[in-house]
């Protein structure tokens, strides 16, 4: 299996008012055609890294890596419409919240057209109906209807699956999940996951799934990076997650309460400076 | 730049709400009624001391002074065409009478009232009219005010085809509006022009009259455009979108007077400034203190200045030109002198007036200037400023302390501004005549006789002697601080001919004018 | 997994009727409550003005039972809620009674001034949204740069300058010296008589009757007021577009738009534009009853025969029939703006579409 | 020396701050930072506190009288003559001198009317933004009325009616200029009123006034300051509008609207006795529009972090 | 022995959309009560309800035996406190946490405030170093704990808990949990705690109520849903989700 991603010590850092914030100090990885996991708490910097393969760091901050090469394409050297060509096209992203990642003024028809139309010459009713079969994919019933629909007027769940669509539409080999399911309930979490996991199968794409939670990503990802401060402190296979080695994220599995395990107080995280070394 | 047949003007005329001869008693619509309308006399503009023959071609007066019989030209038309006779003229007569506007007391000054009015102004034939009044007044002053708007001649046919019915009430006694409603935005004349089209504070437009009697007027039209600011009518002035601005300010003035492409010209007016101190106020009243006052103005360098070309120093209170004007300025800015007569009043630290002022120039210029200079001998000075109205609301309710007002002469003969200054009949809150010096609670029971008697004094130059006198004592006495008379200008593009100002507002006349 | 389909808003009708006569019942309410408080509050302005009215009509030199006359014929002996009263049914039937000023009827006048303002208004805030528009997205892409401290700046310029001293600037530039633009008034008199109004828009009414000539020197005397009351505008659209920019551009959706792969431009113009649109509708809609109302000195420099002019001179003479015509109307067009900028937002933001 | 410097920006800086006082001067200095980052909003604020210290020191700065000129001699002196730098005036006072004195009637005009209408705007926005129902729509209903009204028309009025004055002008314009302070006031309120923190307040049992007074307002002030300073250059408009109008100051009180109004006459040959004021005007409502753009992007977290 | 909490055909109709339809629930003083369900159950409008902040259109709510009325009393607000979901919004932005934490006291008349602001900081380990801190100082868990100490300062008997660690990483949650177990024990305290969490709330509840589309699916003991006794399909389906992905 080829490396679909290369990352080698990435770095994004902000200069801000009261000092240079590392947000992402070293990260390297690399991705086949598989699962991805990358869990940490808030502000381990997950989704900055996602954001810097994607080229989508916001302008101040700096980016620099030994190597990040997608598919063979240096994506550091490439310019920015070559970047812009690749976005999109064949590396996608799912934003966390789709009540503010989809643009409410448009009906969701046409976001999901205007995805296909930017990277492919294709004719307004040829757009509509890959538009229509990609709603169908992600499994919305009667995507006739809701492809006249504005975002404001689906669920939640929905909503989510319309932004999947948008980004599918045009068949990345890449997809970057950064929390697509956190702002949705249990049950419909599951059903996104479906969604994701089976694209992956069918398509044979690759997936970096970020998420918080670690049970949920270590029961839905091949593999599993663990982030603390900017930093991969530990990476495993999904299955072996009992068998972690790091503390932090021995602490991570811990702290949660579970059905059936009666733990009181429940034990805690106990940071340690030398882990964001 | 302007057609070739019209005479465009830039004017301030908001003051028009009416184009009635009945009525309407402003400046600007006095020049258009005294271009588009017949009056039995008009003043000669050349001796504004006489009066010359205007629809009548020669008048009569009676042994006792009663009756005035006026013999009208032949043949007159109106501009629709119809006849003018003298019924025509004793109807127009009539009809001021009663329907009683404001300048209908030009007539009635003379005893008409709506029940004599069809015997005292009668038609005897086609072209005879005869006017009958009920005192041997001055034969000049009859005849100056039968050149007043208010004696313009209106087509009575015309009129009454557009006048609406009444049912007589205790409020009005009559069963037809006499074409009132009609006449405030109309035309029923016989003058050079016809009013063609009024948009108020837009737009007026005159037209050639091809039916008037005397020498056409060589231009098709003649249109006035309102235009408030004195800048904007330099500007457009200059660039030639109007051929005359009427509104220039002193610096505005001088500019067109040093552009070649540009003349002025200009005549004294019928209308004086004055400061005016109200004798309510007990400061005011001493007879120290309104002498000191007229002590305290700089009229050199006011003349000089603020009123460079649009006005002339002038101390009495009958303008320059009128019938028995007294020309004498012997004030002269002082503050010693006046320091010396307010110490005699027992003011010696000086005291605090108010001083009520229009939001207009000049006035508030000389009013500032007025607050300084009055300031050197320790009076101080408010100035509250208004809007016209407003102050004007307040001198007439006797509320002021100093006031700095104008007055235009009702009518070309010195008793209208005799008998605003100088007379008083009844001081009382609830007087039924109010003049300036009534406004001012200026009591003076010998100067208002004195006003009286010169009015039937059937001597014309005796009768300028009355009124030489009463300037004296007015001069030396009165609460009124006489400034300065106003000239009125206007800027001129050089191509236009014969464009000439008279001494009053309705004797600007139109007809003359030419371009090349 | 049957959960997607009902999860879909339930639209019924009935509902959404009721709702619809709801609005528009408290819309009357609205109105009607803010016209009568429009109408009092002028009314008692009207008699608080220490003006006599009767001085307007019969000027000065009127003898004292002439003024007495016209005092009663007007009403004012009668107690104040009566005059009040008579107002208010005076409008309601329609009359707002005649201008002492002009004599005419007040809904003459305003027929015949109202357009002019407006169509100054017009213009003033086409120019200002033309420029003030892409000035104020250019601001915002460019945040921090110099372009944004140059719109800025000029921006603060338009909201700092007095008009009436930029009016008499442009005249003496424009008109005087270059002779680029036509002077003070709504057209040169040669056009006084050979052109009917229709509309009383003057531009429009030149199209009408296919008098290209007058439209041409209508555009050239409504372009020096135009672009300056345009320039005002432009200060404060340029400024507001700046700051909605802004908060559209931080959105999450832009972030998506760029993951999509969607160039800046696309992304400027389609999207945050788009939704900046939405809260710039109300800006313009302000702006513009901002420019009908306040243009007064504008006309003055310009002797634009106007609204402003109309009720300021109005005012100022105590004529109050033509006051609360004029503020009446400019309420009404202030009511009925809202109106429209609220129906504007509706169409263009879909969430408040039910 | 750089030392003490440093540990006293430490301790402004602390996120640990052991005091009220050290807790509020934080926040303030953290403000002062992000507002001093911006160079135009330090401009217009130097600008503003210029005009404060002329004001104050007007008699020690002019050179002349600003009331009594000599009408004969130095009327319309041309600026850069001898003694009167910026020329004098049609009554041949010295335009310095009653642009500086005029400073003085500028800040009190601009300073009354906020501190008239700003109060007015935040209550009646915050009770109707909080109290809802009728309160609202009554309150609201008074707003839009005062907003539907012709702004200059009802300034005149009231100038009118109160009679000409730099006093009643204030209040004129203050009356003129609560009500888009109400919208705003509401707007803000709405948004906040059914916020988890405004509910635990109510959970406390505190009263609806003293949630409206200490809870609802000072989160509503800073936007209204904003909001105030931004409106200054139009309140100085405004008052020059209605001294145009010569409705404004008394003469001879040199306030610069006024200034401008009697200057306008000779705009086309003695220009600067309208452009000193004009120049004035419009350096001091620069200054109050950068400063107040300073203050929105200062207090505003939204507008800066990211 | 009178409940604590006893709810009676609750009813909560937001213009017309029925929030809560008849809800009928009772709580035991001292214990700890839970309501699960998906977004948009109902969960948060029934505390809200509780609390004074719901318009309630039918039914009654009786706290500690006594009815309340629409208005609440100052004395409700010394015996029911809220913890709300979002610590980044519960917390006022321009308030230090001394401010924050005197409110309350200022409010009820308290003398003595300052121990009180003191112990209160110490009781959720937050410590005085935090006292003058702005909100926008703290991290999400702190905030929490603020939130908390603000509801415990008034001494409340009731503590309404809305989602109070669904906003916080797993972490921070758990030492969230262990506060609120430990002062429900110092102080004996009734919750009623809401999470879309069954294992948070299997942790601190005894018994729990589970809830769809603003009505009462099923009510039971944690026990019963640790030993996967549940009755109702949707309840099965819930604990079947929180076990995580399955691929099938
Ligand atoms: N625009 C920015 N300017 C400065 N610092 C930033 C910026 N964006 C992110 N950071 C910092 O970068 C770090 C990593 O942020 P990131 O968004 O990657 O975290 P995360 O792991 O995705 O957390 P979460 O789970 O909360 O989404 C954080 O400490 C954050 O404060
Ligand atoms: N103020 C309100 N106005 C109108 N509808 C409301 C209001 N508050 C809540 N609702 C509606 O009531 C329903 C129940 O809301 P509630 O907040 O109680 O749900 P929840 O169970 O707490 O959901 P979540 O898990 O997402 O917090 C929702 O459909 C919500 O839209
Ligand atoms: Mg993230
Ligand atoms: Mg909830």
């Amino acid at each position: 299996m080829t490396a679909l991603l290369e990352v080698e010590n990435l770095r994004v850092s902000f200069p801000t008012r009261t000092g240079v914030v590392e947000a992402v100090r070293g990260v390297s990885f690399t991705l086949g055609r598989e699962r991805l996991g990358i869990v940490g708490e808030s502000g381990s910097g997950k989704s900055q890294t996602g954001r810097a393969i994607m080229g989508l760091t916001p302008e101040h901050g700096q980016i620099s890596a030994r190597k990040l090469e997608f598919n063979g394409i240096d994506l550091l050297k490439s310019s920015q419409a070559e970047r812009r060509a690749l976005r999109g096209g064949r590396i996608a992203m799912v934003l966390q919240d789709p009540k503010y990642s989809l643009n409410p003024v448009m009906t969701i028809g046409r976001q999901i057209v205007e995805t296909l139309r930017t990277h492919e010459k294709v004719s307004g009713r040829e757009a509509r109906k890959r538009a229509l079969d990609m709603l169908e994919a992600v499994q919305i019933r009667n995507p006739e209807r809701v492809f006249d629909l504005y975002p404001h007027e689906v669920s939640g769940g929905m909503g989510q699956r319309a932004m999947i669509a948008m980004m599918l539409v045009a068949g990345p080999e890449l997809l970057i999940a950064d929390e697509p399911t956190s702002a949705l309930d249990v049950t419909v979490q599951l059903e996104v996951l479906g969604i994701l996991d089976q694209l992956v199968v069918e398509r044979g794409m690759g997936l970096i799934f970020i998420s918080h939670d670690l049970r949920l990503v270590s029961s839905f990802c091949d593999r599993i990076i663990v982030m603390y401060a900017g930093r991969i402190v530990e990476e495993l296979r999904a299955g072996e997650l009992a068998n972690a080695k790091h503390p932090y994220t021995q602490g991570l599995l811990d702290c949660m309460p579970r059905i059936g395990k009666d733990r009181h107080p429940l034990p805690v995280l106990d940071r340690k400076p030398e882990w964001a070394l | 730049a302007t057609p070739a047949d019209t005479l465009v003007q830039a004017w301030a005329f908001d003051d028009t709400i009416t184009l009635d001869p009945a009525e309407s008693f402003e400046l600007s619509p006095a020049e258009f009624i005294g271009n588009s309308y017949d009056m039995l006399v008009r003043l000669d503009i050349d001796d504004t001391t006489q009066v010359k023959p205007g629809a009548a071609e020669s008048w009569e007066i009676s042994d006792d002074g009663l009756t005035y019989t006026f013999k009208l030209a032949p043949g007159l038309k109106f501009a629709s065409g119809n006849p003018l006779t003298a019924e025509d003229v004793a109807w127009s007569f009539e009809r001021a009478v009663k329907l009683d506007k404001s300048p209908a007391f030009i007539l009635t000054q003379f005893g008409l009232t709506g029940d004599n009015v069809a015997e005292k102004a009668k038609a005897v034939d086609e072209t005879t009219f005869v006017f009958t009044v009920d005192k041997p007044y001055a034969p000049s002053f009859v005849l100056n005010c039968l050149t007043a708007t208010v004696g313009a001649i209106l087509d009575k046919k015309l009129v009454m085809e557009h006048a609406e019915a009444r049912t007589p009430d205790a409020d009005n006694k009559y069963d037809t509006d006499f074409g009132y409603a009609w006449m405030k935005t109309n035309y029923a004349g016989s003058g050079p022009f016809k009013i063609r089209d009024w948009r108020a504070n837009e737009i007026l437009v005159l037209e050639r009259n091809d039916n008037y009697h005397g020498e056409k007027p060589a231009l098709n039209r003649v249109i006035y455009r309102h235009v408030k600011e004195s800048a904007t009518q330099r500007l457009m002035l200059e660039a030639g979108d109007v051929d005359v601005a009427r509104n220039l300010e002193p610096g505005d003035l001088e500019a067109v007077q040093s552009n070649p492409d540009l003349i002025s010209t200009s005549a004294p007016k019928g209308t004086v400034y004055y400061i005016s101190l109200n004798q309510k106020n007990e400061n005011l009243a001493k007879p120290e203190v309104r002498e000191a006052f007229k002590y305290l103005v700089d009229y050199d360098a006011i003349g000089a200045t603020l009123l460079k070309g649009i006005g002339e120093i002038h101390q009495t209170y009958q303008v320059k030109g009128v019938l028995g004007s007294l020309d004498s300025n012997p004030y002269t800015f002082d503050v010693d002198k006046a320091k010396e007569l307010l110490e005699k009043a027992g003011l010696k630290d000086g005291f605090s007036v108010t001083f009520d002022v229009r939001n207009t120039q000049p006035v508030t210029g000389i009013a500032e200037s007025f607050q300084q200079t009055a300031g050197q001998a320790g009076v101080k000075i408010e100035i509250i400023p208004g809007d016209g109205k407003q102050t004007l609301t307040k001198y007439r309710a006797r509320n002021h302390d100093l006031y700095i007002g104008q007055w235009g002469m009702d009518y070309w003969d010195p008793n209208t501004n005799a008998d605003a200054f100088t007379s008083n009949p009844d001081n009382g809150d609830d007087a039924a005549v109010k003049s300036l010096a009534w406004r001012n609670a200026w009591d003076i029971p010998e100067l208002t006789q004195q006003v009286q008697d010169a009015l039937l004094e059937r001597d014309n130059d005796k009768r300028a002697g009355m009124y030489q006198e009463l300037q004296q004592e007015a001069l030396e006495t009165s609460p009124f601080v006489m400034i300065f008379q106003q000239i009125e200008v206007a800027g001129v593009r050089n191509n236009v001919k014969d464009y000439r100002l008279g001494p009053s507002f309705d004797s600007n006349p139109l007809a003359p004018v030419s371009k090349n | 997994m049957s959960t997607t389909d009902t999860s879909i808003k339930p639209r019924r009708t009935n509902r959404r009727a009721l709702a619809f006569f709801k609005s528009a019942a408290g819309f009357v309410v609205i109105v009607l409550t803010t016209y009568l408080g429009l109408l009092a509050v002028t009314f008692f302005i009207g008699r608080v003005v220490p003006i006599d009215p009767v001085l307007a009509i019969v000027g000065d030199r009127a003898p004292a039972h002439v003024v007495e006359r016209v005092r009663q014929e007007m009403g004012l002996n009668l107690p104040y809620y009566q005059q009040f009263i008579l107002y208010v049914k005076g409008v309601l039937q329609g009359d707002f009674g005649t201008s002492v000023l002009t004599t005419n009827p007040v809904m003459t006048d305003i027929r015949r001034v109202f357009p002019a303002t407006m169509e100054l208004a017009t213009v003033g805030t086409i120019i200002g949204a033309v420029f003030g528009i892409p000035l104020g997205v250019l601001a915002a892409v460019k945040r921090g740069s110099l372009t944004d401290q140059i719109v800025r700046v000029i921006g603060l310029v338009g909201y700092s300058v007095p008009i009436f001293w930029l009016g008499l600037l442009g005249l003496l530039v424009f008109y005087a010296k270059l002779g680029w633009t036509g002077g003070p008034g709504r057209m040169d008199v040669v056009f006084e008589y050979t052109f009917t109004p229709v509309t009383g828009f003057y531009l429009i009414d030149a199209v009408i009757n296919r008098d290209w000539a007058a439209f041409r020197d209508i555009f050239s005397h409504i372009i020096l007021p135009g672009a300056l009351l345009g320039y005002f505008s432009l200060a404060y659209i340029s400024r507001m577009t700046r700051s909605f920019m802004l908060n559209e551009l931080s959105q999450e959706y832009i972030v998506a738009a760029r993951a999509k792969g969607l160039s800046e431009t696309r992304i400027i113009w389609g999207h945050a534009l788009r939704n900046a649109a939405v809260p710039l509708v109300t800006v313009i809609a302000l702006s513009y009853a901002g420019l009908l109302e306040g243009s007064v000195l504008t006309e003055t420099v310009f002797a634009w025969p106007g609204l402003g002019l109309y009720i300021t001179n109005s005012l100022q003479n105590a004529d109050m029939n033509a006051v609360l015509g004029g503020t009446i109307i400019i309420g009404s067009v202030f009511i009925a703006i809202n109106l429209l900028s609220d129906v504007l937002y509706r169409i263009l933001d879909p969430r408040t579409r039910n | 020396m750089s030392n003490t410097i440093m540990t006293r920006r430490e301790w402004l800086l602390t996120d640990r701050p052991q005091s009220r006082l050290q807790a509020r001067l934080g926040r303030a200095y953290v403000t002062w930072r992000r507002f001093s980052a911006n160079k135009l909003a330090v401009i217009g604020m130097f600008l503003i506190i210029a005009l404060v210290l002329v004001a104050l020191f007007a008699p020690a700065l002019a050179p002349y009288s600003p009331y009594t000129g000599d009408l004969a001699t130095k009327r319309l002196l041309p600026p850069g003559t001898e003694g009167h730098w910026l020329g004098t005036d049609d009554q041949g006072r010295d335009i310095l001198s009653r642009l500086i004195y005029g400073s003085r009637l500028t800040l009190q005009v601009v300073g009354l009317v906020a501190i008239i209408a700003a109060p007015i705007g935040l209550l009646v926005g915050t009770v109707a933004g909080y109290a809802g129902g009728w309160v609202d729509a009554v309150l609201m209903r008074i707003t839009d009325i005062f907003l539907a009204f012709p702004k200059l028309v009802l300034a005149l009025a009231f100038v009118a009616a109160l009679g000409p004055g730099i006093g009643n002008a204030i209040i004129a314009i203050a009356i003129t200029s609560w009500p888009p302070y109400a919208r705003i006031a509401r707007a803000e309120t709405l948004t906040v009123r059914n916020s988890d923190y405004i509910s635990a307040v109510r959970l406390m049992g505190a009263s609806p006034w003293r949630i409206v007074l200490r809870h609802i307002m000072p989160l509503c002030i800073s936007s209204l300051i904003v909001r105030v300073t931004l409106d200054m250059a139009g309140i100085i408009l405004t008052a020059a509008g209605l001294g145009f109008l010569g409705l404004g100051a008394q003469p001879p009180l040199p306030e610069w609207g006024a200034m401008i109004a009697s200057g306008r006459r000779f705009i086309l040959d003695q220009w600067w006795v309208a452009a000193m004021p004009g120049f004035a005007i419009l350096i001091v409502s620069l200054g109050f529009n950068l400063l107040g753009d300073g203050l929105r992007d200062a207090l505003d977290p939204r507008g800066s972090g990211q | 022995m009178i409940p604590a909490l006893e709810i009676d055909g609750l009813r909560v109709t937001f213009e017309d959309f029925v929030a809560l339809n008849s809800v009928s629930l009772t709580v035991a003083p001292g214990e700890s009560f839970g309501l699960v369900g998906e977004s948009g159950s109902g969960k948060s409008t029934l505390l809200r309800a509780v609390a004074g902040l719901a318009p309630v259109s039918a039914g009654s709510i009786k706290v500690n035996g006594k009815l309340l009325d629409h208005r609440r009393s100052k004395e409700f607000y010394r015996q029911v406190q809220m913890v709300f979901q979002d610590p980044y919004g519960s917390l006022h932005p321009r308030q230090t946490v001394d401010r924050l934490l005197l409110e309350p006291l200022a409010i009820h008349g308290f003398d003595d405030t300052e121990n009180r602001i003191v112990r209160a900081l110490d009781e959720v380990g937050l410590g005085s170093g935090f006292r003058f801190r702005y909100s926008h100082q703290l991290s999400g868990g702190q905030r929490q704990r603020v939130a908390i100490a603000r509801a415990l300062i008034l001494e409340p008997s009731i503590l309404l808990l809305d989602e109070p660690t669904s906003a916080l990483d797993a972490s921070v949650q758990a030492e969230v949990l262990n506060l609120l177990e430990e002062v429900r024990a110092a102080r004996n305290l009734t919750f009623i705690m809401v999470s879309h969490d069954l294992a948070v709330v299997t942790h601190m509840c005894d018994r729990l109520m589970v809830m769809q589309n603003g009505a009462e699916v099923e009510l039971l003991s944690a026990a019963d849903l640790v030993g996967g006794t549940v009755s109702q399909d949707y309840t099965r389906n819930l604990l079947v989700a929180s076990e995580g992905f399955r691929r099938d």
